[in-house]
């Protein structure tokens, strides 16, 4: 059987889960990789969701939120980009692929970009494999 | 030269009977239902749309209101009450007068007083010369029976005055090839404009030169059996259509070509092939007639609703000329010399004009260019040149 | 610390849910999580019988948390919140599994749809344990109402609400009230004078003792929350301060400047104008050339910036029948005038509108369609000695044909798009924008004038284009909602927000910045911060910035998200 | 001023790995070791008694009634003497950063054995191996087999190894703090509950920290301390110096603020936080002043090590508690 990824997605509610939910309602078809939990704004999205997801055994994770300018909140979304940005970073330095983790502006009406990029992200994941983090993390001494 | 679309078209179309012509919105319905439209040639809809464009040029170029005949479903599912139908058939009434060089054709259709005044000197200048050159014998009255035959009929050559039969005949053949010629001239002259205009004057059409002779039997074909007619859905009107035009044809026919033999003082047997080929000719005519005006004037046919001057000068025309030839007919076998004269003389009255008129400018010429029309589009079809019509399809 | 008593619900949503997730075995895996007493499935949850179902088992077995696999919480988390009141629950232990947007109608596959399905419950059922009971607040409606704009929408939410003897705030930008519709002649489809509707309401709205005009006037500032805000206005050099409890936002949009399209000509060539610059001329009673002549053809142009993915992507829903409206007025004032409609579709909807459609076709009006993926129509300069001063080059759809159309004189119909200042003022208000920089509505089906904002409603074209009967019909939409709450007296605010937990903060106030509501205060004599909590709109980016943890965001709790991670990834699918 | 009849508390320390900074802690005391010793017997402290292993061993459990365990647990040796003590004892204290979160030592997290052993016993420039030696657990010599200890690839805190009862964090901890949980023990006190961190504050050290704050909190640029004058009385994070101070509990007398040093975070993170370094790390991100992805990343850029700069003294207290290997691709 192939490789079926988890990527745990983090959907601000107003934009992003909203897209995706029209992405349901217009029946399109996507990558059943995801798991969507929602939060009120991407800035509400810790760097402790990211990592508790990689120690959980996520092969991905997926942040969403607003586009730039659009933030139901005025800037969460800026926020959780700067934060974003850092988190990579890190990440990057704790060995782990850049790419498993991505940011990602979707409006509430962009269903279809959703659907596309959960395929994507999908895609991104396959070529990369899965993810060992959580072996590695139980493996101890 | 890019074609300007032209607003005042629509006036010169109403002339023409044009009735509605900016209902349709190009829903494709009319082309959809059309069983005689192929792919690549989308009538209706494209015709109505050079219309409402006055497209002209591209109008006279094109055959296809030719190619349609009119059996009004397009006018039954159009959602817009456009009438589709009755705009190929105002169509058709302009491409006649456009391929009419001489422009009779369109003074006709324009303007009903000339073509009515027209045939009313025709029908004079036919009673006279007829009476000059073949007046009425003054024993027609006197001594009727003189002109009685062994089988009791009247014999038709020998009713004027001091001419004898073979003369009387030959004088009615020379008016008959006169008349044939001035006809044919008209109506040679005007297809081959028809031709000029669909495939000479459109310098991109390319075909083989052999397509002339192979695609030559399709208008033999559909002259004689119109069958894309049959391929509408009501059946009845082909028939009825079919009936007419090969009546209408062997009459002619045989007053042309063989007046010698059938106009004969002797009459034959009611089986003779002669009086067949006319009893068949006047039922078809007559079935004809009966079925068009009944339809005409209950206007229950979609496609006898709208009725243009023409139309009626044209089958009323031909009703007084059935009807007189039947006239003469019985008043011949029932041994009536001076009504059988007289008849024959309103007959040539009502027959010359209607051939005259008729044939060349008006209504009857579809007969010559229906199955031309379907020639010169198998012409076009054999060229690879279907640019504009394959564009179309996209809006569709 | 109570017993953890979990009740779960799987919808099967009719067939939506259950023809792509076994939710049979959905339930089946829930009932063997931790903690879950109850799990059910059942063909409508949102139903009265299955939220009878779920009443009863919350009261028979002493369920405590409950959750829901249906569709989006989007849709009937409120409903299912509302039937554990009923059954004395707090609405608040509650969490809902979306296994219909985010499963069953975007997966075909049912073995992975359940799978997933079971991840998405389990994450709930995780979830569920940690969440708390919140209480509902409510806050006193101040019944002043605030109403930006004074177009058509503006006036009219304007006087309604001023007819009930509350007072309204009314603030426009411009010099004048009236908007965009001061600006139109006639209306469609009737071609009734506009000014004719317009100006009562204009001389009851500027007279009205209840209503307080602000001209040349904007809102700079917006504090505080549904009920009671206030606002800064801005009115050439003063400024004031004003209190209201609802805002209703009827700003408007502009025409588009067509200069960009280079094609047709504007200000490039003479007599080729813009759709509003044309209903000028119409009001002035005349249809003229620059050389005072009467046009002897005039082509109208659609959709010039509209449905344009260079320019406004969308439709502008007026153009169509104002572009009718407008032959119709040509043919009235020049008879004998040629009208050209040059169009990309013709999309004249509204009541009497196709109706005007037809009778302007029956009127000789000409329709040539273009075609707008492939080249537009291009306006020209015709030759010296021909009849009319401009040529437009166009391929003609309809008939495949690369045509030319003479004119006199063109009207470029310009697309609508949002004004200049929606986006500082959905700052200034919080409210979001589409892609189109149009404000975007709760939903867009059953809550159009309503935004994701309490108490800031959006009505006219501010919204989307519009004409003027749905203006007319969302501002007094607005109104109502406005009105009841006003009557009520009183309004739950949210109950989803920020709290500091004093004991935690250390007082090194990056929270306070980090607030884009300015609802955290830090209060210097305890060194702490704390949250304002009516005007904590709940995004919870203070929780996340807080470094020690001491600000928690209600409902979405570090431990609660932590527990659904943990949830949805606990079973790993077979590799 | 002890009691001399009262029997006298039975006290172990011991030394896992770590600098042994935190021994010197408990010398710290100075002269008021005498009245710890006053109450306590020391039985077991490897730095200052020679008390061997199998001494311990021999104890009866729960014999220890309080063990001081500094130092991290890196390999079998520090593992086998936290299970011992942890069996001996009745009460056991994570002391220091290193027991607590794995403290320096823990940075050895983000490599592994094998690249510790290469770097350490090969590839040094002041190396001389040139058979390539490298430690092993067992050696053969002429006396007979010599054990080593084996050098594990983690570095563990002690509480990933044994049940701790208490922590006592700092690098080392404030020996005033130690006094404060020894004297509260002693005097039998009531204790809080097993697990809590003792001897630091609930708050954090911005709390206690007397440099002027404001609300001003946005980062245009991030600097190095040495960067920067300093004024030595504005808040670090307002200059741009990222000081793990908001997030570090307070208690350690901000020794190194005063020292005019950003705090780097040994006293560990406040209560409930699940990862040690993510929420400096979340604070840090949402200051940066800038909405432009470019421009945060030339910002965010200057922050040179993001494991070391928020995980100083945690790293095997994190979610993700060391480097991933990544296996190299098949192809």
């Amino acid at each position: 059987m192939e490789f079926e990824p988890k990527i745990v997605a983090f959907l601000c509610n107003w934009c992003s889960y909203t897209g995706a939910d029209l992405a349901g309602t217009s029946r399109m078809k996507y990558s059943p990789s995801l798991r969507i939990i929602r939060v009120m704004c991407s800035g509400r999205i810790c760097p402790t969701f990211i990592f508790k997801a990689f120690q959980e055994g996520a092969d991905g994770v997926l942040v969403c939120g607003c586009h730039p300018g659009d933030c139901h909140y005025n800037e969460g979304n800026y926020k959780c980009l700067r934060r974003f940005k850092l988190i990579e970073k890190y990440i990057r330095q704790m060995g782990i692929e850049p790419d498993r983790i991505r940011l990602a502006w979707i409006s509430a009406s962009e269903g279809k970009l959703f659907a596309e990029l959960a395929n994507e992200m999908t895609q991104t994941i396959k070529n990369l494999g899965p993810s060992t983090i959580k072996a590695q993390l139980e493996q101890m001494v | 030269m890019i074609s300007r679309v032209d607003p005042e078209f629509k006036q010169e179309l109403h002339k023409y009977g044009l009735r509605e012509w900016n209902e349709c919105f190009h829903c494709g319905n009319c082309t959809a239902i059309c069983p005689l439209t192929k792919d690549d040639n989308l009538f209706p809809r494209r015709g109505i749309r050079l219309a409402q464009m006055g497209l002209k040029k591209q109008l006279v170029s094109s055959v296809d209101p030719w190619l349609c005949y009119y059996c009004g479903e397009c006018t039954e599912t159009c959602p817009r009450n456009a009438n589709p139908g009755e705009l190929m058939m105002v169509l058709r009434r302009y491409l006649t007068s456009c391929y009419d060089w001489t422009g009779i054709s369109r003074l006709f259709y324009t303007r009903k007083i000339w073509e009515l005044a027209a045939i009313i000197l025709i029908a004079l200048g036919v009673i006279i010369s007829f009476l000059v050159f073949l007046p009425p014998s003054p024993d027609l009255f006197s001594k009727p029976q003189a002109f009685i035959n062994e089988q009791g009929g009247v014999m038709i050559n020998s009713l004027a005055n001091g001419i004898s039969a073979s003369r009387f005949v030959q004088l009615i053949e020379y008016g008959d090839l006169l008349m044939a010629i001035l006809v044919a001239g008209f109506l040679i002259s005007n297809i081959f404009h028809m031709f000029y205009r669909v495939i000479l004057s459109d310098r991109n059409l390319k075909f083989p030169f052999y397509s002339y002779f192979t695609e030559f039997w399709s208008l033999i074909y559909n002259f004689v059996t119109q069958a894309r007619f049959s391929k509408c859905d009501n059946r009845t009107y082909w028939i009825g259509h079919l009936l007419v035009m090969t009546g209408y044809t062997i009459m002619f026919t045989l007053i042309v070509a063989f007046l010698k033999e059938f106009q004969i003082e002797e009459i034959k047997p009611w089986y003779h092939w002669q009086r067949l080929l006319g009893y068949y000719s006047t039922f078809g005519i007559l079935f004809f007639l009966i079925y068009t005006f009944i339809g005409r004037i209950r206007k229950t046919d979609l496609k006898m609703q709208f009725s243009h001057p023409s139309d009626w000068m044209f089958i009323v025309l031909l009703f007084f000329t059935a009807v007189t030839g039947i006239l003469i007919h019985i008043f011949r076998v029932s041994g009536l010399p001076a009504a059988t004269y007289f008849t024959y003389l309103i007959h040539l009255a009502f027959l010359v004009p209607m051939i005259v008129i008729e044939v060349p400018f008006s209504k009857w010429s579809h007969l010559a260019y229906r199955p031309f029309a379907v020639y010169f589009d198998r012409l076009r079809r054999a060229g690879q040149n279907r640019q504009s019509i394959v564009e179309l399809t996209p809006a569709i | 610390m109570e017993e953890i008593r979990i009740g779960v619900y799987i919808c099967w949503c009719g067939t939506n849910i259950a023809k792509n997730v076994d939710v049979e075995r959905v339930a089946a895996e829930a009932g063997k999580l931790q903690g879950v007493v109850v799990a059910r499935d059942y063909k409508y949850m949102c139903s009265d019988p299955g939220q009878d179902l779920m009443v009863k088992d919350i009261q028979e077995m002493n369920l405590n948390r409950i959750v829901v696999a249906a569709c989006s919480p989007r849709i009937h988390e409120i409903t299912f919140r509302k039937a554990l009141e009923k059954a004395g629950l707090n609405p608040y232990l509650f969490q809902m599994a979306n296994i219909r947007e985010q499963v069953s109608w975007v997966h075909d596959d049912r073995e992975k749809a359940t799978q997933k399905a079971i991840d998405l419950v389990t994450g709930a059922v995780k979830r569920v344990r940690w969440q708390e009971a919140l209480n509902k607040r409510s806050v006193k409606v101040n019944p002043a109402t605030l109403v930006i704009g004074g177009g058509i929408a503006g006036l009219t939410a304007a006087r309604e609400i001023a007819r009930t003897g509350r007072i309204v705030f009314l603030v426009e930008k411009e010099k004048s009230l009236g908007g965009m519709m001061k600006k139109i002649n006639r209306t469609f489809p009737n071609l009734d004078e506009a000014s004719k509707y317009l100006n009562p309401i204009i001389e009851e709205v500027s007279s009205h003792p209840h209503i307080q005009v602000y001209l040349n006037s904007q809102l700079v500032k917006l504090s505080g929350y549904v009920g009671n805000f206030i606002g800064t206005v801005n009115h050439k050099e003063t400024q004031s301060e004003l209190e209201f409890g609802n805002i209703i936002v009827a700003t408007g949009l502009k025409p588009f400047k067509p200069t960009p399209l280079s094609n047709y000509a504007y200000k490039r060539l003479p007599n080729i104008i813009t759709s509003v610059e044309f209903e000028e001329m119409l009001s002035k009673g005349y249809i003229r050339l620059d050389s005072r002549q009467e046009p002897k053809h005039v082509a109208i142009i659609h959709c010039v910036g509209s449905r344009n993915p260079d320019f406004l992507p969308y439709c502008s829903r007026t153009c169509c029948q104002t572009a009718l409206k407008f032959a119709n007025q040509i043919k009235d004032l020049l008879p004998k005038a040629h009208v050209y409609q040059i169009y990309a579709d013709m999309r004249s909807m509204s009541k009497g509108c196709e109706e005007m459609y037809s009778k302007t076709a029956k009127r000789g009006v000409m329709f040539l369609m273009y075609d707008q993926k492939g080249k537009l129509p291009y306006i020209r300069e015709a030759g010296k000695n021909e009849k009319t001063r401009l040529v437009i080059e166009m391929k003609e759809l309809l008939s495949g044909e690369q045509v030319e159309v003479t004119a006199d004189l063109v009207i470029l119909m310009v697309g609508m798009e949002a004004q200049e200042t929606s986006k500082q003022l959905s700052q200034v208000l919080g409210i979001s924008r589409c892609s189109n920089n149009f404000y975007i509505e709760k939903h867009p089906k059953l809550d159009p004038v309503a935004t994701t904002t309490d108490g800031v409603f959006i009505v006219g074209s501010c919204q989307a284009p519009k004409e003027i009967s749905d203006s007319a019909s969302q501002a007094k939409a607005a109104a109502a909602r406005v009105l009841a709450m006003i009557n009520k007296d009183w309004v739950e605010v949210e109950v989803i927000t920020s709290s500091v937990r004093e004991e935690i903060c250390c007082g090194c106030q990056i929270c306070v910045h980090v607030c884009p509501y300015g609802a955290i205060e830090f209060l210097k004599e305890k060194k702490v911060s704390c949250v304002n909590e009516v005007i904590c709109k709940g995004c919870g980016t203070c929780a996340s910035a807080c470094p020690t943890g001491a600000i928690g965001s209600r409902h979405f709790t570090e431990k609660q998200i932590l527990a659904q991670i943990e949830g949805v990834m606990l079973q790993l699918l077979e590799v | 001023m002890a009691n001399q009849d009262k029997p006298k508390l039975k006290m172990a320390i011991y030394w896992g790995a770590g600098c042994g900074g935190c021994c010197v802690s408990v010398l710290d005391v100075h002269e008021k070791l005498f009245d710890v010793v006053a109450v306590a017997d020391l039985v077991f402290w490897p730095i200052a008694l020679d008390i061997k292993y199998k001494d311990v061993e021999a104890m009866a459990d729960g014999f220890i009634d309080l063990t001081l365990f500094n130092g991290a647990v890196r390999n079998s040796e520090n593992e086998h003497m936290a299970r011992l003590l942890r069996q001996k004892s009745k009460i056991l204290v994570a002391y220091g950063s290193c027991a607590h979160l794995g403290g320096i030592p823990g940075l050895a997290n983000l490599t592994n054995k094998n690249e510790l052993f290469n770097r350490i016993y090969l590839e040094t420039e002041s190396t001389l191996n040139p058979d390539g030696i490298i430690p092993k657990t067992h050696f053969n010599v002429t006396e007979g087999e010599l054990e080593l200890p084996e050098f594990f690839n983690d570095v563990r805190a002690l509480n990933q190894v044994v049940d701790v009862d208490y922590y006592l964090p700092g690098c080392p901890p404030r020996t005033e703090r130690l006094i404060e949980v020894f004297m509260a023990i002693v005097n039998k006190a009531e204790l809080p509950p097993n697990g809590s961190v003792v001897g630091a504050w609930e708050k954090t050290l911005c709390d206690e920290c007397k440099r002027k704050k404001t609300d001003n909190k946005v980062i245009r640029k991030f600097y190095r301390p040495w960067e920067i004058h300093d004024d030595g009385e504005t808040c670090f994070l307002e200059q741009g110096v990222i000081c793990m101070g908001p997030a570090t509990r307070g208690g350690c007398g901000y020794r190194c603020i005063e020292g005019n040093a950003p705090c780097q975070g040994c006293y560990g993170p406040p209560a409930d936080a699940p990862d040690p370094g993510a929420k400096m790390m979340s604070a840090i991100g949402t200051i940066i002043d800038s909405n432009l992805e470019i421009e945060i990343e030339e910002i965010v850029d200057a922050i040179v090590d993001p494991v070391g700069t928020f995980y100083r003294f945690s790293l095997p207290k994190a979610i993700l508690r060391k480097k991933m290997s990544v296996p190299k691709p098949v192809n």
